[in-house]
């Protein structure tokens, strides 16, 4: 299974150890591990408890999505999307829609798009609080992940309710939404909401004013920005980082210019940062969501489309905030009525892409740490 | 001649049975702290816990747990050194229940009453590390190496701080033997008014002895696998860590129990009816509580974070303690 | 690896026309054409000239691409593969798509690597899927396919073999369904 | 204790008394560890279930184990791709004997949305054998319970010497419905 790069090998100088003949350890961290969130591999040389060399191994999730999307229509492709960042159903699937709706110059009613945004914006809450959960729980916290489910099962109740589905909902089709919301969905969205903003100080207590998580956390897997930018960083790791890129407000789509929200920017770019940025993050979506609710039109829910959608021939580049980052569909089109080519840019592909560059010189426990602070999605990095 | 009940305890044979009874009791405890824990870590987590093991709020759950460790097949890879192996279990269960052998449940209700009973207990309580260590080089495993390794570092560093502590307590006492340091605190125990540092510091350096959270870093499921014991299964893991771990917990609990808040000693004076034993239990539950609590709550710390604390806080301040307590005792004001 | 980002976010966009004649003022002959489409820009190079131009857009100040996006190909069967290189300015809030042309047989292309460190996964993906040799990539090894899988997935000529056996269930198309077959 | 035809032990076929097989059931039912193997999404639900909403510890199914040598329930929860299946296979057989598996998802349990993909495995139980298949992409949590119960009441009825002849022994059929808790 993969045979082991020869440069990890390589003995090190023995300067540090004042001449004792020292080996180091090649670690095998997954695919199967606890930390790892799913099917990521590390390569670890270790000297000790500290890191040398990190590789990480990935494909352990590749399903070929680009390769699948050929075979299906504008409407299927939603239906496999949103299985790849499997945390954020819906923002997967609305950049592929806008693509054929800007080929198409499709008139998306302002209903459609203020439900797009208030649907797009709960499941970034729902996304944010696994990783809330789950971070916690890698530094040996495990109740904040209960309290952070308690929350998400909430929120997942108002997106059942409008798609019938908790986590893939293919409620997105190109010119609006597959039906109109149901009565209850904006009293249930709000309540939910709500719930979330007051237990987000609980949260903060619990993890971010907790003397151990901090000492776990603050100044660990420090990000340069440079670095960051080269590699293609984006979303909440970018902006710990302190660079204000965020495509919501950069290059604005739907209707996201009428709301007024800002973007919590970290100082350092360390593991702690990253947690506190997505914690505020969560405030400013349940923002969003509040005012959406409130400013929500009348209207259809879905605009003129063609029965047969074929796409002139061409090129687009599309891309949204996704949770975890910038995600953009390259939609190349030769006039039928699938896809000729869909690139798939997905924001943890490159947001790994940095890991090893962090991991080095850590110790292990840190490696946990730095790992469980990049917010990845296995199945994002290998679509 | 009418055999009184006296009599019959003054035979030696039927009261060294009795007494070994105690440590027998010690297996039925491990499965109802085991039980306690998940009812209690689940209720913080505002969820339920095991409920239809044993229908009435799941209370067989452990005993299911234990019975089908029973069942379980015990393998051993072929790299491992077997004999260590399997003689691990054996270490470490002896390492933490021998601490019973001194404390007392009541005025005669102890098994030996040594008069270097404290000095006993602290140096058994450390058998275990090796028994961790054997674990870590036996199964030829990289990750159950780096626990052992991680555990015997850790369990060395907190050794010196509970030494400490339990020194000041004795110094208080004027005594070794744990009766008499349970009497010397007829009716306010010295957590309360002599030894308050020195009870916070002996509780941090019993979590790190029983390397429970935040001191777990050699049983860190998210780094490395159950540490020492990742290759153990069926009996030995049940045994061998499993029930080991909590026969450690519910040890440094009694321990402590019997030296910052009086053992056996009635708290309030008014309370006298109520019998040595019945004391005893309620002390170290409570501690029991305090031990599963914190660890449902806190993170875990990294282990230079935990070698920083242990060396630069913990054995300062006992050290503090002791010389307050002499000082204090010196002046007869205690 | 470049110096740090400057003044990263200037809160109104660079108009895309304007910010397509300045790259094409700055990369002059080595742009083939330069158009904006959607509101991206669109810059042709000769392959030869794919590392110099990229290194420009990065370090001019004026166009500052420091953010790198994604690379990536397409296949046109007869005609050549098409590479694609995505960069992207947070100063100025524009995207250029360098489009490079490669000719179907054995087609390869320098690596960007030297420019870009971000490049190396998305060339290792690249090279496994279509088939492209980067010259002068560090370490080119499969990327997400394990090592004994042969064949290159994202080609047209690649047929899924599922697919022979089985055709899409849901291959009713909105014709057959309003010629009276059944709609799926 | 006999040797059969490729080496292996078999347990004699000798009836165990229905008191004692009873007893074992009963504990190996209620004491399922369950070895956290999430591949893909099912993972996300798979947690879910063991949250404060659905609680899988409630059945008895206690999520603590990190190593397959203490775990005798896996769940194998999410897309198996023809690179993850030597490592799913190793994990299996990492495992002590009595052990079940539960296959959750439809793409475990056959490839699912993936069906022509050219790197999916269209089916875990082309590797390892299978007690239990949870349907849904991805299956609600009360899904996975109910799979669990299912599991139990299999559990309850399985013959011991039967089982410990060799796993290729005819696997039990489930009899009756899942009925959960009461004894």
């Amino acid at each position: 299974m993969g045979t082991v790069p020869e440069d990890l090998t390589r003995v090190p100088d023995h300067s540090s150890t004042g001449g004792l003949h020292t080996e180091e350890m090649v670690l095998n961290v997954g695919p199967q591990h606890p930390a790892t969130h799913g099917v990521l591999r590390v390569l670890v040389s270790v000297d000790g408890e500290r890191i040398v060399r990190a590789e990480p191994v990935i494909g352990y999730m590749h399903r070929g999505h680009e390769k699948l999307v050929e075979q299906r229509d504008f409407r299927q492709i939603t239906n496999l999307l949103s299985r790849m960042d499997w945390l954020s159903g819906i923002n997967n699937e609305i950049p592929a829609s806008m693509a054929v709706e800007r080929m198409l110059e499709l008139e998306v009613p302002r209903r459609a798009q203020y439900l797009r945004v208030i649907l797009a914006e709960l499941n970034r809450i729902t996304n944010h609080l696994m990783f809330t959960g789950s971070f916690g729980l890698e530094l040996g916290a495990t109740t904040p992940v209960m309290y952070a489910f308690r929350e998400r099962e909430l929120i997942q109740e108002a997106l059942e309710l409008v798609t019938g589905g908790r986590m893939h909902f293919g409620f997105i089709r190109p010119g609006g939404l597959k039906e109109d919301v149901p009565r209850g969905f904006v009293e249930l969205a709000r309540r939910g909401v709500r719930q979330l903003v007051a237990k987000i100080p609980d949260y903060e207590n619990l993890l971010m004013g907790n003397e151990i998580f901090k000492q776990r956390t603050v100044g660990v897997g420090r990000l340069d920005p440079a670095l960051a930018l080269d590699h293609g960083v984006s979303g909440p790791i970018l902006r710990a980082c302190g660079i204000p890129y965020d495509i919501r407000k950069v290059d604005p789509y739907l209707v996201y210019d009428e709301f007024e929200f800002d973007t919590p920017l970290g100082a350092q770019g360390d593991s702690f940062d990253r947690f506190w940025v997505l914690v505020q993050e969560m405030k400013e979506s349940a923002r969003i969501v509040e005012q959406a609710l409130d400013g929500l039109p009348e209207g259809s829910h879905i605009g003129a489309v063609p029965k047969r959608l074929t796409l002139p021939k061409g090129q687009i580049y599309c891309h949204a905030e996704n949770p975890l980052g910038e995600l953009g569909y390259y939609l190349v089109s030769d006039g039928g009525n699938k896809p000729y080519r869909l690139k798939i840019r997905t924001p943890s592909f490159s947001n790994i892409s940095v890991a090893a560059h962090m991991l080095r010189g850590a110790f292990v426990p840190d490696m946990i740490a730095i790992l469980g602070s990049m917010f990845f999605v296995v199945g994002d990095i290998d679509r | 001649m009418v055999t009184t009940l006296h009599h019959i305890l003054a035979n030696s044979i039927v009261l060294l049975a009795l007494k070994l009874g105690i440590l027998l009791l010690l297996l039925p405890a491990t499965l109802v702290v085991g039980y306690v824990e998940l009812k209690v870590m689940a209720h913080m987590q505002h969820r339920l816990g095991p409920m239809y093991a044993g229908a009435y709020h799941g209370w067989a759950q452990t005993l299911a747990d234990g019975l089908k460790f029973i069942q379980k097949e015990d393998i051993m890879a072929a790299a491992t050194d077997r004999t260590v192996f399997s003689m691990v279990p054996f270490i470490t269960m002896l390492g933490a229940a021998l601490t019973f052998v001194v404390i007392p449940f009541s005025r005669h209700g102890v098994i030996a009453n040594l008069d270097i009973g404290l000095f006993y207990a602290l140096a058994v309580s450390s058998i275990s590390v090796i028994g961790v260590l054997a674990a870590g080089w036996a199964s030829a495993n990289k990750y159950s190496l780096m626990g052992g390794l991680r555990a015997a570092a850790q369990l060395i560093a907190y050794e010196l701080p509970l030494v400490l502590a339990a020194a000041a307590v004795a110094m208080q006492a004027g005594s070794l033997s744990l009766v008499s340091i349970a009497e010397a605190q007829r009716y306010v125990p010295f957590a309360l008014w002599a030894q308050p540092l020195g009870f916070l510091i002996f509780l941090a350096a019993a979590t790190a002895e029983v390397s429970r959270t935040p001191f777990d870093m050699p049983v860190a499921e998210a780094e490395i696998i159950t540490g020492a014991f990742t290759e153990y299964s069926a009996m030995k893991f049940a045994f061998g860590l499993f029930a080991a771990e909590y026969i450690a917990m519910i040890g440094m609990s009694a321990l402590a129990a019997t030296l910052f808040l009086g053992g056996y000693v009635p708290l309030f004076p008014f309370l006298r009816f109520v019998p040595g034993p019945v004391w005893f239990i309620i002390k170290t539950g409570l501690i029991v509580f305090l031990l599963i609590w914190i660890r449902w709550t806190f993170p875990r710390l990294r282990e230079d974070q935990l070698q920083k604390f242990a060396w630069k806080v913990l054995i300062p301040l006992s050290l503090v303690n002791i010389f307050v307590t002499g000082a204090l005792k010196l002046a007869h004001w205690t | 690896m470049g110096t740090p980002p400057r003044s990263l976010r200037s809160s109104e966009r660079v108009d895309p026309e304007e910010f397509s004649r300045r790259v094409a003022g700055k990369l002059g002959d080595a742009a083939d054409s330069v158009d904006v489409r959607n509101g991206t820009i669109h810059v042709s190079v000769p392959a030869r000239a794919v590392v110099g131009a990229a290194r420009t857009l990065r370090d001019d100040p004026e166009l500052d691409c420091a953010y790198f996006t994604f690379l990536s190909a397409i296949d046109w069967e007869a005609n050549g593969f098409e590479v694609l290189v995505v960069l992207s300015t947070l100063t100025h809030g524009n995207t250029v798509v360098i489009h490079i042309r490669l000719p179907a047989e054995s087609p390869s292309m320098a690596s960007l690597t030297a420019v870009f460190g971000g490049a190396n996964w998305h060339e290792r993906e690249c090279a496994e899927m279509f088939g492209i040799t980067f010259d002068g990539h560090p370490n080119l090894v499969k990327l997400y396919l394990p090592e004994d899988f042969e064949g290159y997935p994202l080609r047209r000529s690649f047929k899924l073999a599922s697919r022979k056996y089985k055709a899409w269930p849901g291959a009713k198309d909105e014709e057959e369904a309003a010629a009276g077959g059944p709609l799926r | 204790m006999t040797i059969d035809g490729d080496g292996r032990e078999r347990v004699h076929r000798v009836k165990l008394p229905k008191s004692v097989s009873f007893l074992l059931n009963w504990s190996r039912k209620y004491s399922l560890w369950m070895f956290q193997f999430g591949l893909a999404c099912c993972s996300i639900e798979f947690i879910a279930s063991a949250m404060p909403k659905h609680d899988i510890m409630r059945l008895g199914v206690i999520p603590f184990p990190a190593s397959p040598r203490q775990a005798d329930l896996m769940v194998v929860a999410g897309t198996v791709t023809d690179k993850m299946a030597p490592a799913v296979k190793r994990v299996y057989e990492q495992m002590p004997e009595p052990k079940y598996v539960i296959s959750m998802g439809s793409c475990s349990n056959c490839g699912g949305p993936y069906w022509d993909s050219y790197c999916v495995t269209k089916g875990v139980d082309q590797i390892i054998p299978v007690d239990v298949y949870v349907p849904g992409c991805p299956p609600r949590p009360e899904g996975l319970l109910y799979g669990i119960v299912r599991l139990q009441s299999k559990i309850q009825n399985e013959d011991i010497p039967e089982r410990w002849s060799g796993h290729a022994a005819k696997i039990p059929q489930i009899i009756g419905t899942g009925r959960s808790g009461g004894i």
